[in-house]
């Protein structure tokens, strides 16, 4: 079904819903998912936030389970699950591809219970993005910045929102917000000039021939990764603002009463990632930049019928401080390809 | 002896002493008769230098709600001049914690000396009252040591 | 597998046994008896004392054993030297089991087997050993080379000594680095020893050890005329979750944890030199 | 420039441009040919120094490109004893301010200076020496010690709670040179890696300051790199205040002498006791 609502609005639309609602929010500059509260700022029209929505399903950090150790003996208590609804408003495209790239990881067997619990109770409301910017590439990854996937999906036409359902989810809280019928033909307007917007910017064509399975040891034994990793100062930035970087920590904290096993998102591009008593297989950081890339291009497709866990949103162009990025490295080992 | 603010609550206070000085100062206080608050947890070190930044955030960390490090007097140093490198970054320390809110009272160094018992007991009290004013230390602990 | 993945059982460890200078053997049972979860050999569980950390140890103990589990844990670092100074009676945290086995129903099944350690790399084949043992009519002939520093550093001496020694069909090979007083047995590196043992390239190698013992047993057993398919071994990297999501031992599109640890030398010959 | 690519080199450290505008990337040239992609100028905003660190071991000597604020760090990288003058050749690089997407870099806004501490060589222009300051240095410190204390814990807490315990500010910092850093190793007891409570974001941006302290050439890296815009040079400035204020006027990377106020004393320096009695409450 197809609604529609004027801009103004959205903001009440928020606030009325009777649910948790986790939306891009501006605070100092900065933009990320935050849950909602009367009097922030809402930022629905930035593309894209500087935090992903990432941080909603898998928080940077989230307690797992509590111990008490006393003498010999050991008491575990678990941590309870997210067991109630709420609303993420405002996902992008590359936001959702990104939590399907998640949901190969933690959904997978054994099934991590903490994320599933989260998915489960979520609602999407997607935003289509009328205005991409320069940093944008996710048509490259399967993203579609037109139509996002979502359970429900906003199009910003002139000075309203048209809604469009998707799911029986997505139309039960769509009712909540009793808003008028619409016309389609403004969506489909819209979704062909962001097509045309796409098609301008830098990188919406990028070369990924050679990215997969069957070109692992080529693409890994590239002498260019020494060049493209020089610069990288070994910072979790990247890593941070990724909205598909999964990789986590276990750590036990005392507290003085009891211990607090909690999980926290960890950076393979850190020194200390993979070391063991025994050293490190990963000594430099040309091979820890080399991993993160390699695993998003290449290991992660291969293993996922060539799913790739870059979705283009273009945080890391924006985030480097020393302006490394996929693309750089895509063009610099694609090119190698055509050569 | 024991100091208690007027809603019952008890402030804990964790002193570093300087083995060579400030240590026997506490003992000499001791078998002087001399009370200082029970609630002061002593902490030996080798060397008033000894003292990291660390270890006083550390403290605050666990719940302490104030922290005191004793060394000699300057000049006295055991090791010659351990006193005068911790006088100069707990200065700096001191003046950070400041800069970020941090109530400037919770904070101090005090030189007290093998025979100075009176000066350990009289410090301790002082710092414990101090402390009891400020009451407990909300803005530099760790909410997960809080039962 | 277990449901919650990353919340483990609580395991009581009821017997500490002192094997070398800096290797012990902890019994872990459940809190009501018996094993806390089955196995297969080559299997690993991730051991932890809340506060101190979690690590994954090879599970040493054979599955056919079904009244516990046993973890031969060399001193090496923070948590195994907490896990050092245990006494029986101590609660761990255990969850797993985690990893591929050795494949001793499908691969290894009706072959000659010859298994190479180094150290502490008895370990795990140390469960696969007895596995073959138990079922000793599945298997053919079975030959052990096994090396060390000196005799002080010989895992579990005495199982070797008084039962794998004794029994009929298998073969033992002890070797230790430096000439000893009271060692009337070979003296040499592992690699060399298998080179003058010279085994015919036939059935399956199971290799465990050290890296740079895995790297010359390799070049012996290509010189010997083994072919790549034949060799088995079972590594480590850092872990963290043991499901294949945490990410740390990524190499390339496998997850060691998940994919491993066990693995056939020519597929590990595929993935990038990264381990 | 490309000239000293035949022989006294074996490598250049300098600047490419990427795929944008200001996306200047610092780069290591291997060859002459390589050396059609080098660049300077307005976007060239990193220190390089930094790198050093890395280049020290390489066989050969490594031709640098540092502006004048680098070659501070540059400088006490070698009083630290992490670098040895004789494997590098320095080129000194005139600057006029650098920039990024908005412009004027911050660090560029309280310029310390157009002098070269340390080179071989310098290339630049007349434009290159004039200053671009365009406030005091300790502007923003001085607001913030004329401001109450809640004023000041606020003002802290709203700023730090953003931080992500990325650590890009200690792994850019020239400063920073440690090979395992106190908040990697599990057994300083304050490793982590995420800013779980209040408590942990103030402690790793104090002992991280603090750990600089008297080594810190006010470069601005830190508070450049921060991906969550944290002031963090107003920590550093700080103690470089404190510091010069106590103990004497002191610039970091200045001059022949290896010992810094932290490394130093007077037997008439001011107690502790001096905090409590200035400025406001």
């Amino acid at each position: 079904m197809t609604y529609q609502f004027p801009k103004a609005n959205a903001e009440a639309i928020v606030k009325g819903i009777s649910r948790a609602v986790y939306a891009p929010v501006e605070k100092d500059g900065l933009t990320s998912f935050e849950r909602y509260e009367a009097g922030m700022n809402l930022a629905l029209d930035t593309i894209p936030t500087d935090k992903s929505m990432k941080d909603v399903f898998f928080p940077q950090w989230e307690n797992l389970m509590h111990f008490r150790v006393e003498g010999k003996t050991i008491e575990l208590t678990e941590e309870e699950r997210c067991h109630q609804d709420f609303v993420i408003f405002g996902a992008r495209a590359c936001d959702i591809q990104a939590v399907k790239v998640l949901d190969k990881v933690f959904l997978a067997d054994p099934v991590d219970s903490y994320y599933a619990s989260r998915r489960e109770h979520c609602t999407l409301v997607a935003l289509a993005c009328d205005k991409p910017e320069d940093s944008c590439f996710c048509k490259n990854f399967g993203a579609d910045p037109a139509s996002p996937d979502a359970d429900v999906t906003l199009y910003p036409v002139g000075d309203d929102y048209y809604v469009q359902t998707n799911t029986e989810k997505g139309e039960a809280l769509v009712k909540e917000w009793n808003l008028d019928k619409a016309e389609e033909g403004p969506v489909e307007w819209l979704k062909g000039e962001i097509g045309k917007k796409y098609e301008e910017l830098p990188f919406a064509h990028l070369n990924l021939k050679g990215f997969d399975g069957e070109h692992l040891k080529e693409k890994f034994d590239s002498p260019k990764w020494k060049k493209l990793s020089m610069a990288c100062l070994g910072c979790g930035s990247c890593t941070f603002a990724c909205p598909t970087c999964q990789c986590y920590d276990i750590r036990d904290y005392d507290t003085g009463n009891g211990v607090q096993r909690y999980r926290c998102w960890d950076s393979c591009m850190y020194s200390d990632f993979t070391l063991m008593a025994a050293g490190t297989p990963r000594p430099h950081q040309l091979e820890r930049y080399r991993q993160r890339f390699m695993h998003k291009l290449v290991y992660f497709p291969a293993n996922n019928d060539g799913m790739y866990s870059c979705v283009g949103c273009g945080r890391c162009i924006k985030k480097c401080p020393m302006h490394l990025h996929i693309v750089k490295v895509i063009k610099a080992l694609g090119e190698e390809e055509s050569k | 002896m024991q100091m208690v603010n007027e809603t019952g609550w008890k402030p804990k206070i964790v002193a570093f002493c300087c083995n060579w000085c400030s240590y026997a100062g506490a003992d000499l206080a001791g078998s002087g008769r001399l009370s200082y608050p029970a609630d002061i947890k002593i902490i030996r070190v080798p060397c008033s230098c000894r003292v990291n930044p660390l270890f006083i955030l550390r403290a605050f960390e666990r719940g302490a709600d104030g922290v005191i490090l004793c060394g000699c007097h300057p000049g006295d140093c055991h090791y010659t001049s351990g006193n005068y490198y911790a006088r100069r970054r707990m200065t700096m320390l001191f003046s950070m914690l400041d800069y970020l809110g941090i109530e400037r009272g919770r904070t101090r160094v005090e030189w007290v000396s093998a025979a100075e018992g009176a000066k350990f007991s009289a410090t301790m009290n002082d710092f414990a009252k101090t402390i009891t004013e400020l009451g407990e230390n909300r803005k530099l602990g760790d909410l997960r040591c809080k039962k | 597998m277990m449901k919650e993945p990353l919340v483990p059982m609580i395991g009581i460890v009821t017997d500490v046994r002192v094997d070398t200078p800096d290797v012990k053997t902890f019994r872990v049972n459940a809190p009501g008896g018996g094993k806390c979860f089955e196995h297969m050999p080559g299997q690993c569980a991730m051991l932890s004392i809340p506060g101190v950390g979690e690590a994954m140890f090879s599970i040493t103990s054979s599955p056919t054993n079904e009244e516990y589990q046993e973890f031969s844990i060399k001193k090496c670092g923070c948590l195994t030297s907490w896990l050092h100074q245990m006494e029986p009676g101590q609660m761990v945290t255990i969850r797993g089991p985690y990893g591929n086995p050795f494949p001793v129903e499908t691969e290894l099944k009706g072959q000659d087997l010859i298994f190479i350690a180094g150290g502490i790399g008895l370990a795990p084949l140390r469960s696969v050993i007895n596995y073959v043992r138990a079922h000793r009519e599945n298997y053919g002939k079975v030959d052990i080379v096994y090396g060390s520093r000196s005799k002080d550093d010989l895992v579990d001496y005495p199982e070797i000594e008084n039962e794998w020694c004794k029994e009929a069909g298998i073969n033992v090979h002890l070797t230790i680095d430096r000439p000893q007083e009271g060692w009337d047995g070979h003296v040499g590196f592992v690699p060399n020893y298998v080179t003058e043992l010279g085994f015919d390239p036939q059935g399956k190698v199971l290799v465990c050890g050290p890296p740079i013992m895995i790297k010359f047993v390799l070049q012996a057993l290509d010189g010997l005329g083994f072919d790549r398919t034949q060799v088995f071994t079972t590594m480590e990297l850092r872990m963290k979750c043991g499901i294949g999501k945490c990410g740390r031992c990524n190499i390339g599109n496998k997850y060691v944890c998940k994919d491993g640890p066990v693995f056939r030398f020519d597929k590990l010959g595929e993935l990038p030199d990264e381990y | 420039m490309q000239l000293m690519n035949e022989g006294t080199v074996a490598r250049v450290v300098g600047w490419e441009k990427g795929e944008g505008e200001c996306d200047w990337t610092p780069a290591l040239f291997e060859s002459v040919q390589e050396m059609d992609g080098f660049v300077y100028g307005d976007y060239a905003g990193a220190n390089l120094s930094k790198y050093c660190v890395k280049m020290n071991k390489a066989e050969g000597k490594t031709l640098v490109v540092l502006k004048p604020c680098d070659t501070l760090s540059f400088r006490q990288l070698i009083h630290e004893h992490r670098l040895n003058r004789d494997n590098f050749y320095l080129i000194g690089a005139g600057c006029k301010g650098m920039k990024d997407e908005s412009g004027l870099l911050l660090k560029c806004k309280t310029c310390k200076g157009k002098d070269f501490e340390i080179f071989d060589e310098i290339i630049d222009d007349e434009e290159s020496k004039q200053p671009t300051a365009i406030m005091d240095r300790m502007e923003g410190v001085t607001a913030l010690e004329n401001e109450t204390a809640q004023e000041r814990f606020d003002f802290w807490r709203n700023e730090l709670s953003r931080c992500i315990r990325c650590n890009a500010c200690r792994n850019v910092c020239p400063a920073c040179t440690c090979e395992k850093c106190v908040f990697d190793n599990p057994a300083s007891s304050v490793a982590s890696k995420a800013p779980v409570t209040d408590f942990e974001e103030n402690v790793f941006h104090i002992i991280r300051a603090f750990h600089v302290a008297g080594r810190c050439t006010d470069c601005g890296e830190c508070s450049r790199v921060c991906p969550q815009h944290i002031p963090l040079h107003l920590l550093n400035r700080k103690f470089i205040k404190d510091m010069n204020e106590l103990y004497g006027e002191y610039q970091a990377g200045v001059g022949e002498e290896e010992r810094t106020p932290m490394t130093t004393y007077t037997k008439t320096d001011a107690e502790p006791s001096i905090v409590r009695e200035r400025g406001n409450a």
